[in-house]
């Protein structure tokens, strides 16, 4: 096992190279650049000039490349000049909120979706599988930000049931009831759209599990039915589920930013965002390629999690 | 009588535990190099067990795969592994599941036109009058030719197959377990039909199957095949008479047969060797009652017997 | 093409998203015709009017500017959009997915690492991050949202591409001589098409959820220009004081995206030709019964036994009669064969048994099964439950896919005690440890914790006999149990089970397709043919001089070993589909001995000889009277 | 197994965590007492008074720091700070202030002369020690002092390399705030992270994208504040703003939405209002294509129903404007001028002259940015005005920063008008970077739509250079004639910044300079 994770690992390594390869032509490309920005409304082309020479922009770009790798490889993101501040403390301090957020929809979202798609199956076409199907598919057809507008009009403005935005009261403890509070309606906006994909699935991977062969061989040992819907369907098909729980993963901190965007959350997705558009392009590429290896590593650790549920993969 | 299809020192193997640079883990022989000579007009029948390497022999004959060293020859001339028009002029094959060989999405006719079309260039209207002419050679009606092959039961499917595989105009063909999908009342309506073919067109066949039984019904040789090497080989009447080799001997005596009584031909708990990690020596000798110290040490040759059979084994068995 | 409509129609919410998309769909094609305010023209006086106002149905936004044909401009606007870039990323997608997927090696991984890394950055950023290379825009809008899902229809694709291009009508292309180009057009494509298809209606949707989220940020369609992101993002700022300009566009968006879903899962469940066979469907617990009339009589002193039993397939407006009233009984150690050739019904009569075939679709219409004098046929759920495993247990063909591929075969052991007997866990490993003992595997203490994968068929068979004999049933249903061995691991196999029937009084329901199985096995068999018993009788009597004339011609198809080459015998003609089933006797369209009698009317199973029971007006041999 | 019997746990735990955070109980409690929590617009970039351009980042600094001198409350006219007094020379070049005695920084060191050239060495001078901790891009502001000497510990003199008559505004304005030497040196290029100045409040704590703390300086010179704290909270969506306001989660919101405030007319709110030194115009481009006919910029100048955009758009929070300089320079500016009226008829008329019916044109817009108002449906309303009168607008909308890449360098080849807007702290500011012929981009200026007028010149240089406020009203009156006539630009608002506090604020007011002064506010 240790074996394939070194292997999983190792051969993340020209992923993450590629990744760092692609942002940093896109962002190459993007016009309009970080002088512009540094100078505001003042900027004239004389300044914007010099100061792109300040930053070592008018070298080549092949050049810059290795510089940036370089410096990032001996742990040196560089700064950003948007927020004056070294890109990795910056991506450190927000990406903590973004796990906090999107960890919390992802749970909440495999959690339900499973069950969702588990019962919708167990019952299919009664009425539990019409109400879940018609429910799930509200999810995935509402925008999330439309979503979270709503919630937070509904029930921060008008119920004040909840905080309106924000990670922490601004005054006050930062305690585990302080955080639910300004968690769950942000929460529950990203969850949603990914609950819905997974309920879907889960729901035709089970009724792909339930006709198996096995499935009449657990029922003709006398296991409950029970037994068989939660134990033996469901194990099995995780196998399918496993998989696009990690790209689901990917969907919900995509779906972070808009949601840290409406909720103030002062995640990493909303910051890179503004970082894109203020073109801070080492906050952009240091950040995105942070986030990117933390989401591949969570790819291996799905993957782990199903060579572990799996014992026919070779590990 | 002239040698049709000449197999020296073929073998297969294939790599387990793929990197993305350098060499795999591990090779798995799924054929040892072999090597056999099919007559022209001849049946050689190959039997042999789940894993013996049957069908990955016939497909590296057919060009499918590969072949990891020895050579193929067609009528003296070697084949040429590139250029699949040609192979499949030379040498066609018949697949187990008449069903799944035949896609869904074409219809007969566009099926049976295919090899007319890449292999023999043919024209259009040559092309309709040559499938109704193989059609009616295989006893299926031309109405057919517009349905799709889900709408076929196994054995029409089966001569379809087989009715495109003639449509090549190959003198070989391989037919991989031709008829194990088939229930037993029809499965001698297309072995019949493939008798009656290669009288017709002076085929060659090497016919594949698990089943001693119908091997014996149709092979004129058979070759035995166990853990990729054949262990057996001679005229199919002398091989299933007098079985030579201990494992020939067990297949033989493990077909169910009305009137015989039920008894364990063998211990009830031996298991086929694992091909990651091959046995030295024979493969069999684990499963063998007269297995020696020699077995052990080195893999017995094919060697020539008297009556034209051919055997790997230090200790055949003798009559 | 009417068929599929049909299949799309059948699905009720398919059909309402079909109608409220094709409504949608009209309303953006005729809305040039339609005698709206010009959607662009700005009344800053009259802003934010609510609806239902004068002269603006749905309001005005804040410049004033008519909601309604802003909304039916806008969506227009991105239904074009949304369509278009799923057509760009389904087409550039397909091609990488096909081309990966169809060559694999080297080609396949280097094309997916490359898929893998573009999926592993959050899609947004990437689509946020085209946008600001090309310049805002709602083409730019498209081609990002196109861009950034290329890469899961790839990935989608290309899983499928290589289960096609694993398929033997691919090797029979390559065989007719067609080159690689030509096979991934003719041969692979129509078959990914339908996939593709169903991937692209099923992101539709999603595509303009992602187009209108750029164009919220404001990276989407130029002012004035309406789409229905946009319109929500200029909304935005005024959502507490003027929610109908927000919830307009926004209730357009989910009425297209959940109409666009609906149908998707129609053209999905449409397309997908399991479901045409009605095949995806969950199968129940236990079988649904639905039997007319009163069900037949127990007989006392049988163990178990089937009194006109009738099992069928109701798939859609067909009726397949599976299993046409039949009658069976086993006693203790008796072994009991049912000989019948694929599609005869044999497996279907033992899986009604403990109300195991699968349902929907199959149905039990009528007769009993009697265990004890007891009818299991319509018992509830928990009765059966309680029987099934435990005093009658099962025996399947395939053992790799019978058995759960995820636990070892020790859970799987310990499992069937316990889902009758509760017993801590570690008594329950050693009986299950004896149990493997007793089928003769070697090494059981070690082997318990393997998992099937790693076993052979023949020992996967024998986890399989160990299961069922857990509780020490009094019956076993063994279904075809060794078709998908080896003959040598089936001669194994066969002795096991002859010797264990004999040690433990078992009674057997052997189902096979094999005379020689039959003959070495079974004390008595029946024969089987287009789901009714045709004839049943002792193994010797039946197998030496068989009275039914199907009996006897099957036994002569059946190549023996050592008669040399030759000539093999064959019954013309195909087994009648049980859909379709002739009236009188259903084998008399292939029998060479078929009058007109023959068909007509229904031909009963009569006593034959002393033991024997046939179903022809013209059997083979005379009845011979048992001599006593 | 293991896996399920956990999961199934875990449902069980998030449910309960679920139905408990669902629980009404968990109403917000209000905001602390004297503590003002302040709803920003954005994230401050730094808190280095020399690094940044932004009002938002301005609206903290003004708290912390002080400047030599200061706009006295409710105008843009300077008064005494950091300096108590100051001496001018005659021909305008050399500027002598003594600094007042006994200030300290919150760092604890001294305030004297030697910070204040410490300060503008570290802008200007390049070969200064801390010149890195920058870029500095409103140095220029500076850019005519050429040496800053320390005559005593107390006093300090400028000398400039030609009279300039904005210093003193500029002084007052944030790029001028006094920094202590000491945290720059402490703290190098983080101290933008770690400020530290003169000001009434002190720098406690910012929690990246949520808070910026400042908390009662209780030695403050000019009396201690009567606040313990204030809290900036960055909230970048106006929706998002709006509704933390409505919720009681802020106390000030600045920049309300113009659509939101029907929201707060209520008794628990009031809604602050204040003109200032700003202004929103189009830029045209009098290079090339129909705008280079002073008809067609006239006529644009017609067509364009101000009075609707500002009352119906901006819902009132801005003014139309007449001319390039806003009213809020009351000393400088002309009061006869009246602006253009909504004439389409008359624009038609002038567009006919000039043959440019049906022109078609290329607008850009940005998206949003400093002082831009509502720039997206500002520039859909005047094009759709523009359409009325026959011109074919095309709009391209660009975010902020790229926007700017557009327009600084110059409309040439690209576009024919253009959004902007200018807050500027003196009348000069403006005009004499955005309206001078030595303005164009070419060399170094914002005069992206390449007016010019030798008169217009002429009246800014002399401006410039005259000390007597009165001779330099005069000046700045004219060329406003001039530049009205000429119309460079399409002259759209003036914007009366607003905001809003709850009923638990007072004290509060706006400025002129938009900055946000908060050491008399009390919260209850």
């Amino acid at each position: 096992m240790t074996g394939y994770i070194l292997k999983r690992l190792a051969s993340a390594i020209p992923v993450l190279f590629g990744i760092s390869i692609i942002v940093f032509v896109i962002m190459a490309l993007i016009p309009g650049d970080p002088a512009t920005a540094i100078l505001g409304s003042y900027a004239t082309p004389e300044n914007v000039e010099k100061l792109n020479r300040d930053l070592g922009l008018d070298k080549p770009m092949v050049q810059r490349y290795f510089i940036w790798l370089g410096n990032m490889l001996q742990g040196d993101f560089g700064r950003s000049f948007s927020l004056n501040r070294a890109v990795l403390d910056e991506v450190l301090d927000r990406f903590g909120a973004t796990l906090i957020l999107a960890g919390t929809a992802f749970v909440l979202c495999s959690l339900l979706g499973i069950a969702a798609g588990v019962v919708s199956a167990a019952r299919q076409y009664g009425l539990a599988d019409k109400a879940i199907t018609f429910a799930v598919l509200l999810g995935i057809s509402i925008p999330s930000f439309f979503l979270g507008m709503m919630m937070i009009l509904i029930f921060a403005v008008k119920l004040r049931w909840f905080p309106v935005s924000g990670m922490w009261p601004i005054y006050g403890a930062r305690d585990l009831s302080a955080l639910i509070s300004h968690l769950t309606l942000p929460a529950l906006a990203l969850a949603v759209v990914a609950t819905g994909v997974i309920a879907r699935l889960s729901r035709s991977a089970m009724l792909e599990v339930l006709r198996q062969d096995f499935i009449r061989t657990a029922r003709a040992k006398g296991v409950h039915e029970r037994s068989v819907i939660w134990r033996h369907a469901l194990r099995a098909a995780m196998v399918s589920i496993i998989p696009v729980l990690g790209v689901q993963a990917g969907f919900v901190l995509s779906g972070a930013v808009y949601i840290e965007m409406v909720f103030q959350w002062p995640g990493v997705g909303r910051m890179l965002v503004d970082a894109i558009l203020k073109r801070d392009i080492l906050l952009v590429q240091g950040g995105v390629v942070f986030v990117a290896a933390c989401y591949v590593m969570f790819n291996i650790a799905v993957d782990v999690a199903q060579s572990l549920l799996d014992p026919r993969i070779k590990t | 009588m002239t040698t049709a299809l000449k197999l020296t020192g073929l073998s297969k193997s294939f790599p387990v535990g793929k990197r993305l640079f350098g060499p795999p883990k591990a090779l798995v022989r799924a054929v040892q190099p072999l090597s056999l000579a099919v007559e022209a007009g001849e049946t050689l029948g190959i039997v042999g067990e789940s894993g013996c390497g049957k069908s990955t022999l016939a497909r590296m004959l057919v060009g499918l795969l590969p072949p990891s060293s020895g050579t193929i020859e067609i009528n003296g001339e070697p084949l040429d592994n590139a250029d699949p028009a040609f192979f499949g002029r030379k040498i066609q094959y018949v697949f187990q599941d008449p069903i799944s060989s035949l896609n869904p999405r074409k219809t007969i006719r566009q099926i049976m036109d295919a090899p007319l079309k890449h292999l023999h260039n043919m024209p259009a209207a040559t092309r309709a009058d040559r499938i109704r002419e193989i059609f009616s050679a295989v006893n299926l009606r031309e109405e057919f030719l517009d349905r799709y092959p889900h709408e076929f039961s196994g054995g029409q499917a089966q001569r379809i197959g087989i009715a495109r595989a003639l449509a090549a105009d190959a003198r070989i063909l391989i037919l991989d377990e031709p008829v194990s999908a088939l229930d037993v009342s029809v499965q001698a309506q297309v072995l019949n039909l493939l008798a009656d073919l290669k009288e017709r067109f002076g085929l060659t066949y090497l016919f594949i199957s698990h089943d001693l039984a119908v091997v014996e019904a149709v092979s004129d040789r058979v070759a035995v095949l166990y853990f990729g090497s054949v262990v057996e080989v001679g005229p199919a009447d002398e091989v299933f008479a007098h079985p030579k080799h201990p494992y020939t001997k067990l297949l033989a005596d493990s077909a169910p047969v009305v009137g015989r009584p039920l008894t364990a031909p063998e211990g009830r708990e031996t298991e086929l060797p694992d091909p990651l990690n091959p046995p030295a020596g024979c493969a069999f000798r684990a499963r063998c009652a007269f297995a020696s110290d020699q077995c052990g040490s080195e893999a017995p040759r094919l060697e020539g017997q008297s009556d034209g059979v051919r055997v790997a084994c230090y200790h055949p068995i003798a009559d | 093409m009417m068929a599929f409509l049909k299949l799309l129609a059948r699905n009720r919410l398919a059909l309402g998203g079909l109608i409220v998309m094709g409504l949608v769909v009209v309303l953006a094609l005729i809305t040039p015709l339609l005698p709206l305010a010009d959607p662009d023209v700005t009344n800053t006086a009259q802003r934010f009017k609510r609806p239902f106002s004068d002269g603006a149905l749905l309001g005005t936004d804040h410049l004033g500017r008519d909601l309604l044909s802003r909304l039916l401009w806008g969506t227009r606007l991105s239904l074009a959009v949304g369509f278009a870039a799923a057509i760009i990323a389904a087409t550039l997608g397909a091609a990488i997915g096909i081309i990966a997927g169809f060559y694999g090696g080297r080609t396949d991984n280097i094309i997916m690492r490359g898929v893998d890394m573009l999926m592993a950055f959050p899609y947004i950023l990437l689509a946020l991050a085209i946008v600001a290379a090309l310049g805002p825009g709602l083409m730019n809008a498209l081609i990002a949202v196109a861009a950034v899902n290329i890469p899961f229809f790839a990935r989608n694709i290309r899983g499928i591409t290589v289960g096609i291009a694993h398929k033997e009508f691919v090797d029979a292309a390559r065989l007719s001589g067609m080159t690689d180009t030509r096979i991934i057009l003719t041969e692979v494509l129509p078959n990914v098409i339908p996939v593709i298809v169903i991937a692209m209606s099923t992101t539709i949707g999603w595509m303009i959820l992602e187009t209108a989220g750029l164009s919220f940020l404001g990276l989407g369609s130029q002012p004035p220009q309406a789409d229905l992101g946009s319109m929500l993002g200029e909304a935005r700022s005024a959502l507490i004081t003027n929610p109908h300009t927000s919830v307009v566009p926004g209730a357009m968006i989910l009425i297209i995206v959940m109409a666009i879903n609906l149908l998707g899962d129609g053209v999905r469940d449409a397309l997908d030709p399991r479901l045409k066979s009605g095949a995806l469907s969950r199968p129940m617990p236990t079988t649904m019964v639905k039997r007319t009339g009163l069900p037949p009589e127990a007989k006392a002193d049988t163990l178990l036994a089937l009194r006109g039993l009738k099992t069928q397939f109701q798939v859609k407006d067909r009726i397949y009669k599976a299993v046409g009233g039949v009658d069976l009984q086993v006693n203790p150690g008796e072994c009991l064969g049912v000989i019948g050739e694929s599609g005869s019904g044999k497996s279907v009569t033992a899986l009604s048994i403990m109300g195991l075939v699968a349902s929907p679709p199959g149905v039990i219409t009528g007769g009993a099964v009697h265990y004890k004098g007891e009818d299991l046929i319509g018992a509830p759920y928990e009765k059966l439950r309680s029987l099934r495993g435990d005093r009658i247990a099962y025996i399947f063909q395939d053992p790799l896919a019978t058995l759960h591929p995820l636990y070892t075969v020790g859970e799987q052991l310990i499992e069937a005690v316990r889902a009758h007997h509760s017993i801590d866990r570690s008594k329950a490993r050693a009986h299950a440890i004896d149990l493997l003992k007793s089928v003769r595997i070697p090494n059981a203490e070690v082997r318990i914790d393997s998992y099937p994968h790693e076993m052979s068929g023949g020992m996967r068979q024998r986890v399989g006999i160990a299961m069922a004999l857990a509780n020490e049933p009094e019956v076993i249903i063994a279904d075809e149990p060794t078709t998908a061995l080896d003959v040598t691991v089936q001669a194994q196999i066969l002795s096991l089970l002859d010797d264990l029937r004999r040690q433990r009084g078992l009674a057997i329901i052997f189902i096979t397709h094999d005379f020689g199985v039959v003959a070495q096995l079974c004390d008595r068999v029946a024969v089987m043919y287009a789901g009714r018993i045709v004839e049943e009788g002792p193994t010797q009597t039946v197998l030496n001089a068989p009275a039914h004339p199907y009996t006897s011609r099957l036994m002569a198809c059946v190549p023996e070993l050592g008669q040399g080459r030759r000539e093999l015998a064959a019954i013309p003609g195909l087994p009648p589909v049980v859909d379709k089933l002739p009236e009188g006797c259903a084998f008399a369209d292939r029998c060479h001995k078929a009058t007109d009698a023959c068909r007509q009317g229904n031909i009963e199973l009569v006593r034959h000889g002393a033991e024997n029971m046939v179903r022809c007006i013209a059997p083979e041999t005379p009845a011979q009277e048992a001599s006593q | 197994m293991k896996l399920l019997k956990l999961s199934r746990r875990a449902m069980l735990a998030a449910g309960a965590a679920t139905a408990l955070a669902l629980s009404p109980l968990s109403v917000q409690a209000q905001t602390p007492e004297d503590v003002l929590i302040v709803g920003q617009i954005a994230e401050p970039k730094a808190l280095d008074p020399a690094a940044v351009t932004a009002v938002n980042d301005f609206r903290i600094l003004m708290n912390v720091y002080d400047g030599l001198v200061r706009y006295k409350d409710g105008t843009l006219e300077v008064e005494p700070s950091l300096a108590t007094s100051w001496d001018i020379s005659e021909d305008g070049t050399v500027y002598t202030f003594s600094l007042r005695d006994g200030v300290t920084f919150h760092d604890g060191s001294a305030f004297n002369a030697d910070a204040v050239k410490f300060n503008f060495d570290r802008m200007l001078d390049e070969n200064h020690p801390y010149h890195n901790t920058g870029p500095f891009p409103l140095s220029f502001f500076f850019s005519a002092v050429e040496n800053v000497e320390v005559v005593d510990d107390l006093t300090v003199r400028f000398t400039l390399n030609a009279p300039y008559a904005p210093f003193l505004s500029n002084l007052a304005y944030p790029t001028g705030l006094i920094v202590s030497p000491d945290a720059v040196e402490q703290h190098g290029t983080e101290f933008g992270r770690n400020p530290s100045g003169t000001g009434a409040f002190k720098f406690a704590e910012w929690r990246s994208n949520e808070a910026v703390v400042i908390e009662a300086n209780a030695d403050y010179w000019d009396g201690a504040p009567e606040l313990q704290a204030v809290v900036f909270r960055p909230i970048t969506d106006a929706n998002t703003r709006t509704a933390e306001m409505l919720a009681g989660g802020i106390d000030l919101m600045v920049e309300v939405p113009p659509v939101a405030l029907s929201e707060f007319q209520g008794e628990t709110y009031t809604v602050h209002e204040q003109a200032g030194p700003h202004v929103w115009f189009l830029i045209l481009n009098a290079k090339e294509g129909p705008f280079a006919d002073v008809r067609v910029r006239q006529a644009a100048n017609y067509a364009i129903n101000k009075e609707a955009i500002v009352n119906d758009v901006l819902e009132g929070t801005a003014a139309v404007a007449a001319g390039p300089t806003p009213p809020a320079f009351a000393w400088a500016y002309n009061e006869s001028l009246e602006p253009y009226p909504y004439d389409p008829d008359k624009a038609r008329e002038l567009l006919a002259e000039a043959g440019a019916e049906g022109a078609e044109l290329t607008f850009y817009v940005t998206e949003g940015g400093s002082g831009m108002l509502d720039p997206v449906a500002m520039g859909t309303a005047i094009q759709a005005d523009l359409q009325a009168v026959g011109l074919t607008v095309n709009i391209e909308t660009y975010e902020w920063n790229t926007f700017l890449g557009e327009v600084n360098p110059g409309l040439e080849g690209k576009a024919d008008m253009a959004e902007m807007a200018w807050m500027t702290n003196d009348p000069d500011t403006l005009p004499f970077l955005a309206l001078r012929t030595a303005a164009w981009p070419d060399q170094g200026g914002f005069n992206s739509g390449y007016y010019s007028n030798p008169k217009v010149d002429e009246l800014l240089e002399a401006a410039r250079a005259a000390t007597d406020q009165a001779e330099r009203a005069r000046l700045y009156q004219e060329m406003q004639v001039i530049v009205q006539e000429d119309a460079p630009w399409v002259f759209v608002a003036n914007w009366k910044q607003n905001a809003v506090t709850s009923d638990r604020v007072e004290n509060f007011s706006l400025q002129p300079s938009f900055f946000l002064l908060l050491d008399d506010v009390v919260k209850n």
